[in-house]
């Protein structure tokens, strides 16, 4: 049975919490079901003690949530905005990411941080941004991006068992989309899935560009156009084995994201395809991300600058020609 | 303050009729406040607002037909439609820049005071809300302001106090366990007054006087006007209860709900300073309707020229990146 | 002599001065070295200031967590860690606390409760404050203890740690070093707030501004303010008025401090104010000086054994970066 | 006559100040604990006292003063000490001084330049070493400059004091403060954005910035004189705007490049460059693109730790040799 992206999710958090006592939900408002409505509920059902509301103040509780996970607690921490993770910065890099190789192994931090990222009309610079480009360049974070509703429950449930700080980031337009859950279990974190077959390219995303790259390759495959898709899910870990095993049967590789080009996933993913490929190789790297400019209010404006199907369709047939 | 009340209704009819898209805040109930600050400020000085800046840059001097233009994301909007209501800004008036993080515009409201010392003339004005005391940015920003000295004046619109508790005893703000919001920035060695957001004229002449003390370089000031939050915008998407505001309202007549009512009575800065005007024989009745009706006038003009705007070209979304050299 | 010290046992006074002398001749082993080049990096020493770390922590449970700033090697001591480990991570050994991998502004001892000191400065202050909620929903009497010096009150993060541990009435004892320096300029030109404590009042938590130079003072004001906090009193700020004997750093010749200045600091030396208060108790000063001694011969052992302390191997780099799958 | 890389960056803030009024510092450390380069900003400290604002430790407020500066007219430069504090002061730098340019359609400039003195230092662990120029690479409406010798450091922060509209991360190095390089009062100046070829060569192109560019230098020494193999030096000086342009025409000469720098392996400026190679130098290249970066590992404290991890000039001639033998 059909169900949306925030019940599914909500669901992922509510038997979490039910499996285990330490695992404790805080942020801005979540007591009161969070900007988005995914906590609705689970303060009634888990105690007022286990979902706290908390001040704006992002890094304070960003810092607090680490220090409760040093002490053996499993919070899941909800900042609103990815653009507001601006603010908890030295919590994330300088002290979360790190404790664990800074005491020798004697620490760990079992911190997950919920967020939303990218665009979804009219929200303008400060609530648009995809910035996960530099949360996976800081050695220590795990970083999850799923692409769809049940992807994200089966994420989401790995991630509160890791030992290791997740950022956990959910698309906006995640939360737009209905589908009934296809299982139950943790999927298993650092291993890609390949959401489409196909021989004559591949086309590597993720989180809600996973979406506009099916659609893609279905208007490619009129045109008698075979594309693989491929839905990262995790970009650290990176699992290369199943890029380098897709390119080795297709020879050309586009890779799509919504974050702007300079320094994006793409660019480490080509650099290390360039080596661990290189032989296989029968055309250039292609990335489609976004031209580096900021994210624009009127909607015209955004639609021109968001990598759409067009664009990625034309990359791709620039490769199979 | 009845343009800006006038310009914010359209906004919720123009929104509830789907004519433009993303989240808007609208400044009804707090109007007196914006326009008592700007009319103590010259051209020379900094205003720094922030997602809930229509009633600031009203009061500033800002045209309601391009911040509309603005609001729908039009090419004729201040920023072409790239700042859209959360961070729209009018360099021309002072008003460089809009952030739209909670205390992202303090630190920004000090550098600038920064600079008009160093240079002599005009002062900073920052507004912000109560939840702005939650953000580390607050504390920064105030500690450097009281240690450099700087013309800075904070405008903390406090707009989260229940009208019984406004006049007397203490209160709370959102999520501060401070016995009293004005505490905080006491603590800093700040002067700091509190004002009450429903009186034009005690606001008027408290900010004239204030100003007048920043600008001969006393320091900052923090100033905490108490208003209170107008039911229209309890929900996500601000509504209007009982449409518009009307003037009968300020005398004979009253709204169908309770607690518009008493909001009218006890908070709302333009139905009591209307009442005033009248009794004092300042204004008639008559004087009043036509004044208010050029400022519909005004404000419907802008909605039909925002509507009638076009949309910026795609090209537009890569300009304005880097400032050319 | 205060009334304080009339109440305690002489062996407990004797082992706070035996437990002053550990920290200062610590802190000198480390200058020696760190002159001779065989310290990496830049160590910053708490000479001066070892009352306020014997005088809390003797307060302290073994399960109590501490956190510290970039001046840790006192606080780190006085909460019992073994000074071979510490002293073996301050020169980047092996058999360090942290393997080597911290230093002198990352010292971790989990079995101690010593879950960290910071380079950054007010950077772990929340942190502290998420693990006093951590004992605080257990149900645990347990307390977090976070040393920092004035200069952190300049960071906005302090402010809504404040905010946030005064709203939750987290059990977190926030001990404010006041050395009137941050790095090299004093604090007047930092803040226009002298008292750190003035910060609190809004906030209600209670606060108390001692001489942070007297370790019975600082003992009989952490005691009250312990005993609060067990008594799920909530936060509470202790402002330990401090001088900072050595420089900011390891090789800071202090040109910014005058002569008459340097001298008056030694009068306050904690050290001799407590050798005074118990001779005027009848402990006799030969009595005194053997356990100085004791306590020199104690440390130059230490030393010897960490410089002959195998480095870590270098193919272990990676390790301890992620738990599960790298 | 030769000037250090301290003495440029003095000598940049010196005459910048004297040059504009509108300049003005906040936060005046610059220098680190090198107690050598803190004595060049004497003569600073001596003629603008009045101008070097002394700053509580507060970078997330100091960030912000200075952007609301350049609002109000003023062209600051504010002071955030050791690279791995850019952190605290993230949302100031990339959420409001990037963005205002755009997000008010072009009305507003915000000419704030960031001084921060980034990179692995020795001893300086996880929170004192870090190399931030990837994460602010990312950043659209920042620019990036990362002088890799002393004329560099002197021209690249005069021009972002005195002439760039544009909100600037000046990313000095501790390790550079000493390098020396050639200087002349009128010096022709390279525009900003142009990279510099430092070394002509023929067998694979070495792509540097900050102290790499030092590094790189030696490594092609090394190369030429025990390996018989020509190799060209190409110094970025900025990481935004990238010359992507000088980089692709020095491969399309050599077919090979090795990128050296400090950032980690993994989402670093390396793999940006890696993956412009791959898409527009594809016909070019001879051999694997080779990156040669800290791995991804926070900076351990230990010194033989921290020396495992360290791009030396060794590690760029291996990374050379590799991509020689690798056709």
């Amino acid at each position: 049975m059909e169900l949306t992206a925030i019940e599914i999710i909500r669901r992922a958090l509510d038997e979490e919490m039910s499996r285990d006592e330490s695992v404790y939900l805080l942020g801005e408002d979540v007591a009161a079901g969070g900007a988005f409505g995914v906590t609705r509920g689970l303060a009634e059902k888990h105690g007022a003690r286990r979902v706290r509301n908390t001040p704006i103040s992002e890094a304070a509780i960003t810092g607090l949530a680490t220090g409760a996970a040093l002490c053996g607690l499993r919070p899941v921490l909800e900042i609103m905005f990815i653009d507001f993770a601006t603010l908890a910065m030295d919590c994330l890099v300088n002290q979360a990411a790190k404790y664990r190789y800074m005491a020798g192994g004697q620490l760990s931090v079992p911190m997950v941080v919920r967020t939303q990222a990218g665009a979804a009309g009219g929200a303008a610079a400060q609530h648009s941004q995809s910035l996960e480009s530099w949360f996976i360049h800081v050695p220590g974070l795990v970083v999850l991006a799923p692409s769809s509703p049940s992807e994200a429950y089966g994420l989401l449930k790995a991630a509160i068992r890791l030992d290791d700080p997740v950022l956990f980031i959910e698309h906006k337009r995640l939360y737009a989309m209905k589908e009934p859950l296809a299982q139950e279990e943790p999927l298993p974190i650092g291993r890609a899935r390949v959401a489409r077959e196909g021989s004559d390219a591949t086309l590597i995303a993720y989180s809600a560009m996973v979406r506009t790259a099916l659609e893609a390759a279905d208007q490619l495959a009129r045109d008698g156009i075979s594309v693989e898709v491929i839905d990262l899910r995790s970009l650290v870990p990176l699992d290369m084995a199943t890029l380098v095993r897709s390119v080795a049967k297709t020879h050309r590789v586009v890779i799509a994201h919504e974050a702007v080009e300079m320094g994006g996933v793409g660019a480490e993913v080509a650099a290390r395809l360039g080596v661990a490929a290189f032989d296989e190789l029968d055309a250039p790297i292609m990335r489609v991300g976004c031209p580096f400019a900021p994210i624009p209010f009127a909607p015209e404006l955004e639609q021109a600058l968001l990598p759409g199907t067009r664009r990625i369709e034309q990359a791709v047939r620039e490769l199979a020609s | 303050m009845l343009r800006i009340r006038r310009f914010e209704e359209q906004c919720i009819q123009l929104a509830e009729s789907k004519q433009f898209s993303g989240h808007y805040h609208v400044y009804i109930g707090q109007e007196a406040t914006a326009v008592s600050v700007c009319n103590a400020l010259g051209p020379e000085d900094f205003v720094f607002s922030t997602w809930r800046n229509h009633g600031h840059l009203l009061a500033r001097g800002a045209a309601p037909d391009r911040m509309m233009a603005e609001i729908f994301g039009k090419a004729t909007g201040y920023a072409g439609g790239k700042s859209g209501t959360l961070h729209m800004a009018v360099g021309e008036l002072g008003v460089p820049a809009t952030s739209a993080l909670v205390g992202g515009n303090l630190p920004l409201a000090t550098g600038a005071a920064l600079a008009c010392k160093r240079r002599g003339s005009g002062v900073s004005v920052c507004f912000h809300g109560d939840a702005a005391l939650e953000e580390g940015a607050f504390y920064e920003a105030m500690i450097l302001a009281a240690v450099w000295k700087v013309p800075a004046l904070f405008v903390c619109e406090n707009n989260s106090i229940p009208p019984a508790q406004r006049k007397r005893g203490q209160f709370t703000s959102s999520t501060l366990p401070a016995a009293q919001l004005a505490d905080v920035p006491q603590s800093l060695q700040i002067r700091t007054e509190i004002v009450d957001g429903a009186d034009a004229d005690q606001l008027a002449e408290s900010f004239e006087r204030l100003v007048g003390e920043v600008r001969r370089g006393g320091g900052p000031r923090f100033v905490e006007v108490r208003c209170t939050r107008w039911p229209g915008s309890f929900p996500l998407w601000p509504e209007l209860p009982d449409g518009p505001w009307q003037i009968a309202w300020a005398f004979d007549g009253k709204p169908d709900r309770a607690d518009l009512a008493l909001w009218l009575e006890q908070s709302d800065p333009l139905t009591l300073y209307v009442r005033k005007l009248v009794s004092a024989g300042a204004v008639t009745r008559s004087q009043l309707a036509a004044m208010d009706a050029r400022a519909k006038e005004e404000m419907a003009g802008a909605a039909r020229y925002a509507i009638e705007s076009p949309f910026p070209t795609p090209d537009q979304a890569y300009r304005h990146v880097w400032a050319e050299q | 002599m205060s009334a304080i010290a009339t109440e305690l046992k002489n062996e407990t006074l004797v082992g706070f001065y035996e437990q002053l002398w550990r920290i200062r001749l610590f802190e000198e082993q480390v200058q020696r070295l760190a002159a001779r080049g065989e310290v990496p990096g830049f160590p910053h020493l708490s000479t001066g200031q070892e009352a306020v770390a014997v005088g809390v922590c003797a307060l302290l449970n073994e399960d109590d967590y501490l956190f510290s700033g970039h001046r840790a090697h006192g606080h780190v001591l006085a909460k019992g860690s073994d000074p071979y480990a510490v002293f073996a991570e301050i020169i980047g050994r092996q058999d360090g606390v942290c393997r080597g991998r911290g230093g002198s502004m990352h010292l971790v001892d989990v079995a101690h409760g010593v879950l960290g000191a910071t380079g950054v400065v007010a950077g772990n202050v929340s942190i502290a404050a998420g693990a006093a909620w951590a004992a605080q929903v257990r149900g645990e009497s347990r307390l977090a203890v976070v040393f920092f010096g004035d200069g952190a009150t300049g960071a906005g993060v302090f402010h809504e740690t404040l905010n946030l541990a005064s709203l939750w009435r987290l059990p977190l004892l926030l001990v404010c070093e006041n050395n009137g320096m941050a790095e090299f300029t004093g604090r007047e030109e930092h803040s226009n707030v002298a008292k750190v404590s003035a910060f609190a009042a809004p906030y209600g938590i209670p606060t108390q501004t001692i001489d942070g130079n007297d370790v019975l003072a600082v003992y009989e004001a952490a005691r009250e303010a312990i005993e609060s906090i067990r008594g799920s009193g909530g936060p509470w700020l202790l402002e330990c008025m401090t001088y900072r004997m050595a420089g900011h750093y390891v090789g800071d010749a202090q040109h910014y401090r005058s002569k008459e200045e340097l001298a008056a600091m030694k009068e306050k030396d904690p050290i001799d104010r407590l050798r005074r208060d118990l001779v005027k108790r009848g402990i006799p000063e030969n009595a005194l000086a053997a356990v100085a001694a004791r306590v020199k011969a104690e440390l130059d052992t230490v030393v010897d054994r960490a410089r002959r302390a195998p480095h870590p191997d270098p193919r272990t780099v990676l390790e301890d970066v992620y738990s599960a799958w790298n | 006559m030769k000037i250090t890389f301290a003495e440029g960056i003095a000598r940049a803030i010196h005459e910048s100040l004297a040059a504009d009024p509108r300049v003005v510092l906040i936060g005046g450390g610059i220098m680190g604990l090198n107690t050598g380069a803190r004595a060049l900003l004497e003569p600073v400290l001596r003629d603008f006292a009045s101008r070097i604002m002394v700053t509580p430790i507060s970078e997330l407020g100091l960030a912000g003063a200075g952007v609301g500066a350049a609002l109000a007219g003023d062209r600051p430069l504010v002071d955030l000490s050791t690279g791995s504090f850019v952190f605290q002061a993230f949302a100031q730098v990339v959420n409001e001084a990037a963005n205002i340019h755009y997000m008010t359609g072009g009305q507003t400039s915000v000419p704030v330049t960031f001084y921060s003195l980034a990179g692995r230092r020795g001893g300086g662990a996880a929170q004192h070493s870090h190399a931030t120029q990837a994460m602010l690479g990312q950043v659209p409406g920042l620019q990036v400059l990362t002088p890799g010798g002393a004329e560099d450091a002197y021209g690249l922060l005069k021009w972002a004091l005195l002439e760039s509209r544009n909100p600037s991360v000046f990313l000095s190095h501790p390790l550079l403060l000493g390098e020396t390089a050639e200087w002349t009062a009128h010096d022709a100046f390279l525009p900003v954005g142009k990279a510099r070829i430092r070394r002509e060569g023929r067998g694979v192109s070495l792509i540097a910035s900050s102290i790499m560019v030092p590094r790189a230098l030696a490594a092609a020494e090394t190369l030429q004189r025990e390996h018989g193999v020509s190799a060209e030096v190409v110094d970025l000086r900025t990481i935004i705007p990238l010359d992507r342009d000088t980089v692709l025409q020095s491969v399309a000469r050599t077919g090979r490049a090795v990128i050296a720098d400090e950032c980690h392996h993994s989402y670093g400026v390396a793999a940006e460059i890696a993956a412009t190679l791959a898409e527009k130098g594809f016909a070019s290249l001879k051999a694997p693109v080779r990156r040669v970066t800290m791995p991804d590992v926070p900076i351990p404290f230990s010194a033989p730790l921290e020396a495992e991890i360290t791009v030396t000039a060794e590690k760029i001639v291996a990374g050379a040799l590799a991509a020689v033998r690798a056709a």
